[in-house]
């Protein structure tokens, strides 16, 4: 048997719901259609009542989830596409992440974003939107980078009292599959070191985690180990561990696949500047999509974000400083 | 610090009109000289912020707090201080949240209007106008979850009815079928813009049959038609008649805020039926129906300014925070907060 | 590349009813076999991302692009192939951006139902739904300051209603009393979603008294209907009358995109008048009337074909984009683009 | 004569109105009434029918500034405070962003953003969004710090082809005062050397300018020499002008009032850290709000955001290693 990131996901929400009847999951078409990626497949039919189709509306389908959390309930919220949720930002910065800081009374919502890249999907179907919503006290941002953590982080997504924005990313939604779904799995807030290596630090998460490994294995075959640290969430963002890389190679490249100004790459810089500067043998690096909306066309596409080529050049870049 | 909303039982109990009409008119009372009291301060330069009054607002604000029983939901807005203290806000509530006292259910992090206990119900809201309809109703779709009973009120501006957040929510809890009380104040302005530049039908009463849901219209200056719509709604909704949308018409009878001088509204409203004083055709009302003369009212006047100004003196005394001993942390997970240099 | 759109003089001069209504049939004639031709090469792997058809809709949406004049703004939405060619849209703009070629408006940076040409009044929606609303508002609002004329017209589907956009946009054409044309048609579904779990009003016309715009109700698969209602409703805002809302009753006959095969559409939906293919009728009245023949169509199903596959073949030579002449820049003001490392 | 920074605001939009018939103003209460801060003041009565009253309907109000920018007009919108831009925000990063790179169609907007803390003004009134709209491509962010660069930079956006998101700050409305209005300008995108010094660089903006200003004083009766760089714009973000000030001094702290994680102080630490790496001398450092919604009541206020005493003890660190 083998499972996908997306089946992982389906998964997990199967073991919410089951597990806690406090749950349940609203969203456009995710009733007995199963959602636009069918990461509800037959959730409608298997709990009744629970999984609900909202009109297209996002501003009101996230201000009814903090309601329905203040009143005991852990709602799942689907945005179509992570692109969408910029018409219920409102209710997600102000409503959802001030509650607990203004009332005391916590506020445990998820909010699946299906994000990121993919090819021919254009400016408006194609964006992640971590960087917003990290910016913002309140929050807690996921960005599983694999199937095991799609379905273990989900799940501590829903158990948490806090809003989480959970990065799913639509790449890995059928091109990634592992042959079973863990029964343990490192906690939240904590960043996993993917691949060990010595020689230079790549810090990334979500897709660019498997772009990232692919420069790593084949940087081996010449013996030059990278380490590869997977970031999982980006708010907390577990400065430890990448500082703790970065102490072991002395060298720094952090990959992003969105926009370039600030956002987390920016802030993982900035961190290991601050806080680690006299570990750093060289300048650290880091590597982010152009400065201009998704392309549609795939040579765009290809060219705006970064790829295990454009990877690799910036680590041929950084060791040989 | 009171923990819970005070006055929410003696309330549901009253029966009789004149019971009923009495008690309205004390908590109108009530709000108005809190407001007042209020101003004051604002003018006395005792209150950083804004204050934001009612004032003109009491009969419907007052109609919907009186409605909701224990267990339900109200979601007030800017000028609903009769209808919170109806309801059973503490005046401590009220008083330690304009002063940002670290005691208040807000403890200094907000101030003035914004402020509540949403786990009984009371939901403060947040600046943005509209965004606090969608949460009544979230509230109400965990209730039918839960098999709880209850049902939500929320009030919002004629300005308000402008925003996309308040199209989205009615519309959403009419999909539903919620038990949502939605209270229109239209009081002719939003801040200085005139109703003229914010709709374009006759009546905002004609906005209910496009969201298939009731609607009623009612003299917000007449605190009698507004406990019987208002009451009247509210019982609908708790027996399953869905969403249902007032409209109560009235004039705001003072600035958008203490800082605004409201030169702007057209004296001919003043002058019209529109621009009545709730309170004093309340007053005029209740000695018409021998319920009160005016040495009674002028008691509760005493009493209410007794309970103010020893609100005030207490709160007054009361520590601001001390932002040493905050812990500055926005989620409740407390292993999940950042604690590095930069952040 | 054609610089202009084409075909807004032709249509412009359409007269009598047979002249109007063969004229329109053909638009969509074409729009259907156009819309098929991208299904094929959808199907044959030949099309990068999503491919969205009007299948069902074309009266309705040829009706909004025969009633516009040159100098009028049009925001088409996803199903609205035909009333993009009526209105002047070249076919090569469709097939180009479906194929993302560099020589098409969005020059592959965007793509399928993504294009327009602004100057020209064909306005490129983005994908929030409601979001090009406003957008014709400005647009008209422009023509006010600068005393030009001319009407606005864009389409949305019923799911599209639920959005605050929506309703935000509406209302500001109606305080302001622009010639928007806004037209919704109703498909019975947005995706999956059927209309009950989308709003709750008996009919979305009941929505046009609450913002105080006209309203009008046609049967979508009914072309001379559509011709008449939405033709009028254009005259009334180019003669003043302000904001026209008008609701299309349809079924929508295909997926939501050619990913989606719509095994949930209700049977007796499809069965009902409602389901009917526009197309089909318009054909047999057109027969009836006789407009036209059988032969006669067949013969413009060649023409059509042929301008199609041309076009196809065209555009399958054309080269797709080069990221490296691409000059990666968002902003018009060359000088304030930044060209940092990290950005 | 003595002219206030908001004073200049307005006094720009006069000019803007006076010498090009394409600009107009809309926003809510901008109408006779002159604004809720008086930004508009006599502007509708000065040139009737150009400067009008909208309803509460952000999206719509910046949708439709969009379209009129499409036909040649150069609208100016007023949000009443930048807190209420979030449901403004899809117009402003996905529409108003994109036009111009999908079509070649320039949109020039400006967007005024009455922003930042002042004492009492609570979570929803005090916010500074210069993160969100940064990180979008296709907008150019003004971030003035002072009087002349308020009236200079705001006739600038409106000139400028492209959505500008003008960020004044409502703390500096009344407190900055200029003798007169100025007749000639830096260009947009350069940043500037408000005070030269050697010892360490402090790179700001906006009200912070005014705190590191303050402690650049105070040090400078101790002999010591703070380079203060206000960056008047944060996109673009004048790398080059702040390398070359920690090229001087070898020591930068970066100062922001909003939000710590990502956003400029980030952006601008990472720059200098992956561009400049070596004209470090020590780890640099940055100073921001806390990772909170803004508080209310003053006492809080006065910690969460930076001060020119916080900013001292952040510099003193520095200057000892
Ligand atoms: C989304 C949003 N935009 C702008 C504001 C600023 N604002 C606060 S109150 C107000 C006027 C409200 O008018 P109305 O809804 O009629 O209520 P009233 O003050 O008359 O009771 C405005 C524009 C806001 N709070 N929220
Ligand atoms: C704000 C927003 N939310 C979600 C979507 C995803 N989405 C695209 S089309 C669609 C359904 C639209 O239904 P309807 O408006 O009825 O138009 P139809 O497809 O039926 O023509 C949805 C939910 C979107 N485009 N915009
Ligand atoms: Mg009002
Ligand atoms: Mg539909």
């Amino acid at each position: 048997m083998s499972i996908t990131y997306l089946e992982a996901i389906r998964e997990a929400q199967a073991k919410a719901l089951a597990d806690d009847p406090r749950v349940f999951i609203y969203g456009q078409d995710v009733g007995s259609f199963g959602g636009a990626f069918k990461a509800t497949k037959n959730l409608a039919q298997e709990f009744p009542g629970r999984v609900i189709d909202a009109p297209i509306s996002e501003d009101a389908m996230i201000g009814s989830a903090v309601g329905a959390a203040i009143e005991g309930m852990r709602p799942i919220i689907e945005i179509q596409f992570a692109d969408f949720s910029t018409v219920g930002l409102n209710q997600i910065i102000n409503n959802a992440a001030s509650l607990f800081w203004r009332t005391n009374v916590s506020c445990p919502i998820t909010i699946r974003l299906p994000s990121g890249g993919t090819s021919g999907s254009g400016p408006f179907h194609s964006q992640n939107m971590e960087a917003l919503y990290a910016h913002y006290p309140g929050l807690i941002v996921m960005t599983p980078g694999t199937v095991e953590d799609a379905y273990s982080m989900l799940l501590e997504a829903v158990a948490i009292d806090d809003p989480v924005i959970f990065c799913e990313h639509k790449y890995l939604y059928y091109h990634l599959k592992a042959e079973k779904l863990p029964s343990e799995a490192m906690p939240v807030g904590k960043a996993r070191i993917a691949r060990p290596g010595r020689d230079l630090t790549i810090v990334t998460y979500s897709a660019m985690l498997h772009e990232a490994l692919a420069v790593a294995e084949e940087l081996a075959t010449e013996g030059t180990e990278i380490e590869v640290v997977d970031l999982r969430s980006v708010k907390p963002l577990d400065t430890d561990t990448v500082i703790a890389s970065v102490a072991r190679t002395g060298k720094l490249l952090c990959v992003g696949e969105t926009f370039p100004f600030g956002g987390v790459t920016a802030e993982v810089i900035a961190r290991v500047a601050t806080e680690a500067f006299d570990l750093l043998d060289v300048a650290p690096q880091r590597l982010n999509a152009k400065d201009t909306p998704v392309p549609f066309h795939p040579n765009l596409w290809a060219a705006h974000r970064p790829t295990a080529r454009s990877i690799m050049s910036a680590v041929r870049n950084l060791l040989q400083n | 610090m009171p923990q819970t909303l005070v006055s929410l039982e003696a309330t549901a109990k009253v029966s009789s009109p004149c019971e009923q009409f009495t008690q309205a008119f004390r908590w109108m009372l009530f709000g108005r000289l809190l407001d007042e009291k209020f101003a004051t301060l604002y003018r006395g330069g005792k209150i950083h912020g804004g204050v934001f009054l009612g004032r003109g607002q009491e009969a419907v604000s007052v109609s919907v707090g009186m409605s909701l029983r224990k267990g339900d939901v109200f979601a007030p807005l800017i000028r609903d201080l009769s209808g919170r203290l109806a309801f059973g806000e503490p005046i401590l509530d009220a008083v330690r949240t304009y002063f940002g006292s670290s005691l208040g259910p807000m403890r200094g992090r907000d101030g003035n209007v914004h402020r509540g206990r949403p786990k009984e119900g009371l939901v403060p809201m947040i600046s943005h106008l509209g965004a606090m309809i969608p949460v009544v109703n979230g509230m109400l779709m965990a209730r039918r979850f839960q098999k709880r009973e209850g049902v939500g009120a929320t009030c919002i501006g004629e300005g308000g009815t402008s925003t996309g957040a308040f199209h989205e929510a009615l519309n959403q809890a009419a999909v539903e079928k919620l038990p949502l009380i939605l209270v229109v104040a239209n009081n002719q302005y939003a801040y200085s813009t005139p109703s003229s530049r914010q709709f374009a039908c006759d009546d905002l009463i004609d906005k209910a049959i496009g969201y298939g849901v009731d609607g009623h219209a009612v003299d917000g200056t007449d605190l009698t038609a507004c406990l019987k719509v208002i009451g009247g709604a509210v019982e609908n909704a708790r027996n399953g008649a869905g969403p249902q949308l007032i409209i109560a018409k009235l004039l705001r009878l003072c600035g958008h805020g203490e800082h605004d001088d409201a030169h702007y509204i057209d004296p001919k409203l003043k002058k019209s039926t529109l621009g009545r004083d709730c309170l004093k055709v309340a007053e005029e009302q209740l000695v018409k129906q021998n319920w009160a003369d005016s040495d009674l009212i002028d008691r509760w006047r005493d009493e209410f300014h007794q309970k103010i100004e020893e609100a005030v003196a207490l709160v007054q005394r009361e520590p601001g925070p001390d932002p040493f001993k905050e812990n500055w942390q926005a989620i409740s997970s407390t292993h999940l907060v950042e604690m590095h240099n930069g952040i």
